[in-house]
């Protein structure tokens, strides 16, 4: 299936766009999204250690299953406030 | 009420909003843009948003610190896009009967705001450089 | 800056002087007139001062705060006479670089005041009575 | 040698006056002029364990002495903020 993840701030930079598209398995993972993130985009690899995944705006663990009409996004280091 | 704007945050309206008679205490905290950080002097910040998150995650935060400390009104602003220096782009107001639960309640706020809403600051430098503020880098990562 | 006066606090401006392209957090006390307190309901509150030794005594513990913390700015203004329900009796602002020290300032300097600063209060009810408040009594008492 | 006391709210309200003079030997201390204050005023008896005394608008403990010169005040508990 193909799921499109939202990037903001730095991680929007790296993508060169506000959201990548990529292709996954239908039983995939929030970890195996990431992979499949930076596969398509390998200069991402660096700020993954220290982001986080939301899905439908929460935040989850890389152990939570993507779906199709889920809303997901990559949140790098907040820095707000 | 929480909110998030693109126009300067309109801090006496928010404390005429929190202070009430059956409030003893109002505690206001305002997190401002600082010209000079390690030497090197800022211009201007900019903040962008996953604003759908951010709301939300907001709203569960008042709701939270409700939850924590008795509150008469608690009112959150931040600011989004360009902010110039000494421009306030977060703005948190707390008014309770005892003025500790106030101090508290700000306190944990901004701390937890800062962690947790989906909200980030670009610098815009005096050398024309920009650059992501990455103040606290997550520990509990996904591997 | 300390000052005592007999006439509205002007926040607004306490917070324009305190907000500096230095600081990057401020945080504003202020402490209001409520309503009811323990079921019974004030009017008004009245505030009188040893005005000689009140100044001396906000001043010292200005210098005292600084000396504790980095402060970039510190206002301190207390209202005398008579205070209606829901403005402010007191307002405390300081500045700092960062937000944990404004905090932490401003509630060390509004506990500090509520017990050392002499400043009394009587509170008008709704029963025409009036009554002075004693939330503090002192231990350490001249025998 | 004759003392003047400034008086404040609960005191001033006891005393029916914003000061009180009373006459104590010249190398009294605090202790004493406060048991001159009693001795003139009964009334303000019942504050006098939670008050405090300065000279010169600084707090003192009762084992200090008083001038002439001095300037006196009985602080009754504060209550401002």
């Amino acid at each position: 299936m193909k799921i499109c993840v939202k990037l903001f701030a730095v991680a929007r930079e790296l993508a060169g766009d506000s959201e990548i598209i990529v292709e996954v398995h239908d039983h995939a993972t929030i970890a195996e999204l990431q992979r499949a993130v930076v596969a398509a985009c390998p200069r991402m690899d660096r700020i993954m250690p220290h982001s986080r995944w939301s899905l439908d705006a929460d935040f989850v663990t890389s152990d939570v299953y993507v779906h199709e009409t889920s809303e997901l996004a990559l949140i790098p280091p907040v820095s707000g406030g | 009420m929480i909110e998030l704007t693109k126009r300067p945050i309109e801090v006496a309206d928010l404390l005429a909003r929190a202070t009430r008679p059956e409030s003893g205490a109002v505690v206001l905290f305002l997190g401002t843009t600082r010209e000079f950080t390690n030497g090197r002097r800022t211009v201007a910040l900019e903040y962008e948003a996953y604003e759908k998150m951010a709301e939300k995650k907001l709203i569960e935060l008042e709701i939270e610190t409700r939850r924590r400390w008795p509150l008469v009104e608690c009112l959150v602003v931040h600011r989004l896009g360009r902010v110039p220096i000494a421009e306030a782009s977060v703005a948190i107001v707390v008014s309770t009967t005892h003025r500790t639960d106030a101090f508290a309640a700000g306190q944990w706020l901004i701390d937890t705001i800062k962690c947790d809403v989906p909200i980030w600051k670009q610098e815009y430098l005096s050398d024309g450089t920009t650059e992501w503020i990455h103040p606290n880098p997550i520990e509990g990562k996904i591997s």
